[in-house]
């Protein structure tokens, strides 16, 4: 089986990205402060989830169909603060899903998020349940849960697909506040629409940081913001290139930074 | 051809479904269980019929590699998470899986996205004709104030940055309606399929 | 909130949507269908072939999607059929798919007095995905050695002389996934198959690269693009039938945000007005 | 070692496999806590690293693959690996059928309101299971099987679960979103502000090119002018703005996901679960 390989200027890029990331987590530990910008879906969570504990009904958090990857990672990062807070609070929290690995971990992080609290006793297995690995089998299984318990706010952390809206709009139809986070764009507009708060794309990724305030996650941060910039100062550098290309395509017969990058072989 | 009790059910699947939208009922709920019912089991069903038996049974049983009981004891391990004393050994293949997958995320990062860095490297000026220049300019405009939008360690108060990201965020904007109503078609084609099934197929009305 | 919110409002919608719906596939409204380019050329390259070659009709589609994708493929066996174009039903990427398109195959035939076995053939669903299909591609009897009846392919005369690549005219791919890449990578990249390209409206935009790299030589743009298609064959299809329904739809979501910000404008005006003359 | 086996010692082979994973769990179980973290660490950094090598080293190099034909070692290993990955995963499937069967067998068992759905869900999780495999693997025997044994039968079975269920119940799931995005859209899409009022104007631009009601009110225009016709604006809209705003928006979340994939690879990722290695 053939498989590709990175090119020496891609692993450069990887490698200097993924350096500068590792530098500022680990300036960050030292303690330097660090600014982060608002992000005002995120600061909806914990109004969310004290809505629902005063109104006596449960909340729901799902994944989407993601399985165990980066995308639930992150998500389960976001679970587990929400998690916490319930543990503390006394609330129940339903977590459905769709993939059975991920529904081990899910079950593992609640348990331990209870824990956490000291209030094993509370901790209740049969919320955390695997509904179905088909798209719309999962998604009918969510619209009933959301109807039947009457849930007061609703989480969207992963990534999600067509089912986006038939469960946003469920959601909204019972009432519920909602907060949706996906890194899959195409889904975005539909949460944009039908919950109350959506977190746009890479803020997805800059949640457990503003969630959790920890310096390590901060650090990473800045470290992406640099990322970006280098991504950005590429995208410059390489127009600035077409551009001479089509001005004197005889001094510079080939964008050699296209080229640069176009080689994975 | 399809037999018409066949037919019939599905109609009576597809009106149990719809009933939803007055609101959540027994007859929704009847169907939503029959419905995760037949997916668990046709997954099941899939898992054994596509993967297990080509992938594990014929290289095990068939073709004798019996390294191939390993996946299965590492698959067995999943279900030591029920066990209190035995869960840090799940844990174990969870972390491992994770490591994995941040693995294949680095590939991932250059194959997926350094061709998209590539392709945005058009010319903004030039000898092409003036269509082309400003579809090329708003790319350029668009793919860079919206990343603006998503710096979060620099504090807004910066001018040329606050601009920027307001620009980028209206672009985002218009970019998610755009989706929004390039979606409607499929969603409306689907829902016609649907009725044209109950129609014609199961209530037999001319086309 | 508007004044007409909450459950009527959405019942409201609901019932405008279903019935209207249903009406507009009973009674046909004439709809002015403009053809586009993109569809223009498909239908172009489809005359084009040699009439002795064999066209793959790839169904990438199950019921999910059959609303645009079922109408897709009847416009094309119904081109076919009338050009006297013989093709393959075929898929890789999903297991009914086939046995769906066999259905509008058959009903076709019965309209053009066809016959299975002579103006079509149905290999059925394979799996192996791209290594397969460069199988395939190298020996066909191989890899379909009998077709969805289970009869041996040798026995079916439009599979006469068909062998390999060379012995395809075209392939189509009618899909609602991604499935057109291995047809590019495998087939058109390697051997210069044409290529034709039938995706769901929502994939659209990830298909013009591909036409604009001459990768396909058409395409039809979802549910509209297959109504576009049977206006250049001269015929009232499906497509051309849902157009009605499909139309009111748009207009009636257009409708809505409409009445949804008037609605919300003049509460908003009522809403001032007394507070002006609280204390 | 690695060569294949057949008949007896294949079983031997197998249960010697098994017996050394026990055994090798067993003394792994006897470490202390510190040393299973550091295990778990280590497990973690390993699994990544083998993607990352296998992609960031290249194909051919005479140097760092001095052996053999100079190939990179780690590239054969990937489709195997996938498959294992794959079997892996199928294996815990009956985990899920386990929590589903849970849910439902305490509803049945303690008559809880709706009991009957639980039971409608057993029946049709069963028959499934049973009819999908039968037909794929009990082969037909048409003169010993009475008619309700016979490959037909239980094809049509499978039929009405397949075609009539399965696939009726989920296309109508699905298309169920025609609903939702007409009450979305009457609902959402308010001009309250300057961004609402654009995404509004650009989804009724894409509406409006999709239907021939909508191509047919710019159909007149001609000559440089046609390039504002409606399906020509909103292939715009969706090629140019919208492909380059989603890219922009994409590059942003490849840098977010690879600072995570760092994170939990190096093991920088801070939380109650990345760092545990047991029961506190």
């Amino acid at each position: 089986m053939k498989t590709e390989h990175a090119n020496w200027f891609e692993t450069l890029l990887w490698f200097v990205v993924s350096a500068i990331i590792v530098l500022a987590i680990l300036t960050a530990r030292r303690g330097r402060t660090l600014y982060i910008r608002p992000i005002p879906g995120l600061a909806a969570i914990d109004e969310a989830v004290g809505r629902a504990t005063e109104m006596g009904r449960p909340m729901l958090f799902t994944f989407g169909l993601a399985g165990i990857d980066i995308v639930s990672m992150q998500a389960l990062a976001v679970l587990s603060h929400i998690a916490r807070i319930a543990a503390r609070l006394g609330n129940r929290l339903i977590v459905p899903l769709a993939d059975v690995p991920l529904y081990t971990l899910t079950e593992e992080v609640m348990r331990e998020a209870w824990a956490a609290e000291g209030k094993q006793d509370a901790f209740r297995s049969d919320d955390i349940r695997f509904l179905s690995d088909q798209q719309f089998a999962y998604a009918a299984g969510v619209i009933g849960l959301l109807n039947r318990e009457q849930v007061a706010s609703a989480f969207y952390f992963g990534y999600f697909y067509a089912e986006s809206l038939l469960l946003a709009e469920s959601g909204q139809q019972v009432g519920a506040i909602q907060v949706a986070g996906t890194p899959a764009t195409t889904q975005i507009p539909f949460f944009i629409v039908a919950s109350d708060y959506t977190i746009i794309g890479d803020e997805y990724y800059a949640a457990s940081a503003y969630l959790s305030r920890e310096p390590t996650l901060l650090g990473s941060l800045v470290g992406q913001d640099i990322g970006k910039g280098i991504l950005i100062f590429l995208i410059v550098l390489g127009t600035i290139f077409a551009l001479l290309h089509g001005f004197f395509p005889r001094a510079l017969p080939h964008n050699w930074l296209a080229d640069l990058l176009g080689g994975a072989s | 051809m399809t037999p018409f009790y066949v037919i019939a059910i599905g109609a009576l699947c597809t009106l149990g479904i719809y009933s939803i939208l007055y609101r959540e009922n027994p007859v929704f709920r009847f169907f939503e269980h029959v419905f995760i019912g037949v997916a668990a089991g046709y997954g099941f069903y899939f898992i054994i019929t596509n993967v297990l038996h080509p992938l594990w049974w014929t290289p095990l049983v068939r073709e004798g590699k019996w390294y191939w009981a390993f996946p299965f004891l590492i698959g067995a391990m999943f279900y030591l998470i029920y066990s209190r004393r035995l869960v840090w050994m799940a844990r174990l293949v969870m972390v491992s899986f994770m490591g994995l997958f941040a693995g294949s995320q680095f590939k991932g990062f250059i194959t997926g996205y350094v061709p998209w860095i590539r392709s945005s490297f058009q010319p903004v000026l030039g000898p092409k004709p003036p269509y082309v220049q400003f579809t090329n300019l708003a790319m350029f405009i668009t793919l860079i104030t919206v990343m603006s939008y998503f710096f979060f360690s620099i504090s807004h108060k910066n001018r040329t940055v606050t601009g920027s990201a307001r620009v980028g965020r209206w672009l985002l904007m218009l970019a998610f309606g755009a989706i929004f109503g390039s979606t409607v078609m499929g969603r409306m084609a689907l829902f016609i399929d649907r009725v044209a099934f109950l129609l014609f197929d199961f209530l037999r009305l001319p086309r | 909130m508007t004044p007409v919110s909450g459950e009527r409002a959405r019942h409201l919608i609901y019932a405008l949507l279903g019935l209207g719906t249903a009406a507009g596939l009973l009674i046909h409204v004439r709809q002015p269908v403009v053809v586009t380019p993109p569809t223009r050329s498909l239908r172009d390259s489809i005359q084009a072939l040699p009439r002795n070659k064999l066209v793959i009709l790839s169904i990438g589609w199950d019921v999910g999607t059959r609303g645009e994708n079922g109408p897709q493929t009847e416009a094309l066996i119904e081109d076919f059929f009338r050009s006297k174009i013989k093709f393959a039903i075929f898929s890789f990427a999903s297991p009914p798919g086939p046995t769906m398109a066999e259905q509008i195959a058959d009903r076709l035939a019965r309209k053009h007095h066809k016959t299975y076995g002579e103006d079509w053939v149905n290999w059925g669903y394979r799996t192996g995905g791209v290594p397969m299909l460069m199988g395939l591609a190298k020996n066909i009897p191989r890899i379909v050695p009998q077709d969805l009846y289970h009869t041996p392919i040798s026995k079916i005369p439009v599979m006469r002389g068909i062998r390999d690549v060379h012995d395809i005219a075209m392939v189509i791919e009618i899909t609602g996934s991604a499935s057109l890449d291995p047809w590019v990578g495998f087939w058109q990249g390697v051997y210069g198959t044409k290529l034709g390209y039938a995706p769901t409206g929502v994939m659209v935009p990830e298909a013009f690269p591909y036409l604009h790299a001459g990768q396909i030589t058409g395409l039809q743009k979802g549910l509209v693009g297959a109504a576009e298609y049977e206006r250049l064959v001269g015929v009232r299809g499906d497509a051309t039938r849902r157009m009605t329904a499909l139309s009111y739809d748009h207009v009636l979501v257009i409708a809505l945000i409409i009445l949804g910000n008037w609605l919300a404008i003049r509460a908003a005006r009522r809403r001032q007005e007394p507070e002006g003359q609280a204390p | 070692m690695w060569a294949p086996v057949h008949g007896w010692s294949l079983l031997g082979y197998v249960a010697a496999s098994v017996a050394a994973w026990v055994a090798l769990f067993y003394i792994l179980h006897r470490l202390p806590l510190r040393h299973k973290r550091i295990l778990i660490a280590a497990c973690t950094f390993l699994a990544g690293l083998f993607y990352t090598l296998e992609f960031f080293l290249p194909a051919h190099s005479r140097w760092l693959f001095f052996w053999g034909k100079h190939e990179n070692p780690l590239s054969p290993l990937v489709g195997p690996l996938g498959d294992a990955v794959s079997v892996i995963y199928g294996f815990t499937i009956a985990l899920g059928i386990i929590s589903l069967a849970s849910v439902h067998g305490k509803a049945i068992a303690r008559r809880r309101s709706g009991w009957h759905n639980s039971v409608a869900f057993f029946a049709a999780l069963v028959s499934m299971i049973v009819f999908g495999l039968w037909q794929s693997y009990v082969p037909d025997d048409p003169h010993r099987a009475t008619w309700i044994f016979r490959a037909s039968t239980v094809h049509r079975i499978y039929d009405v679960l397949f075609d009539g269920m399965y696939q009726p119940l989920g296309a109508t799931v699905f298309s169920v979103l025609a609903f939702y995005i007409a009450s979305a859209a009457y609902r959402a899409f308010r001009v309250r502000s300057g961004e609402a009022a654009l995404m509004m104007a650009a989804a009724v631009v894409m509406m409006l090119s999709q239907v021939p009601v909508g191509q047919w009110l710019t159909h007149t225009l001609h000559g440089p002018w046609a390039n504002l016709r409606v399906e020509v604006v909103a292939n715009w809209l969706l090629t140019t703005l919208s492909s380059s705003a989603l890219t922009g928006v994409g590059l942003g979340i490849a840098v977010g996901g690879l600072a995570m994939a760092l994170r939990i690879w190096l093991g920088l990722e801070r939380g109650s679960f990345f760092e545990a290695g047991g029961p506190k």
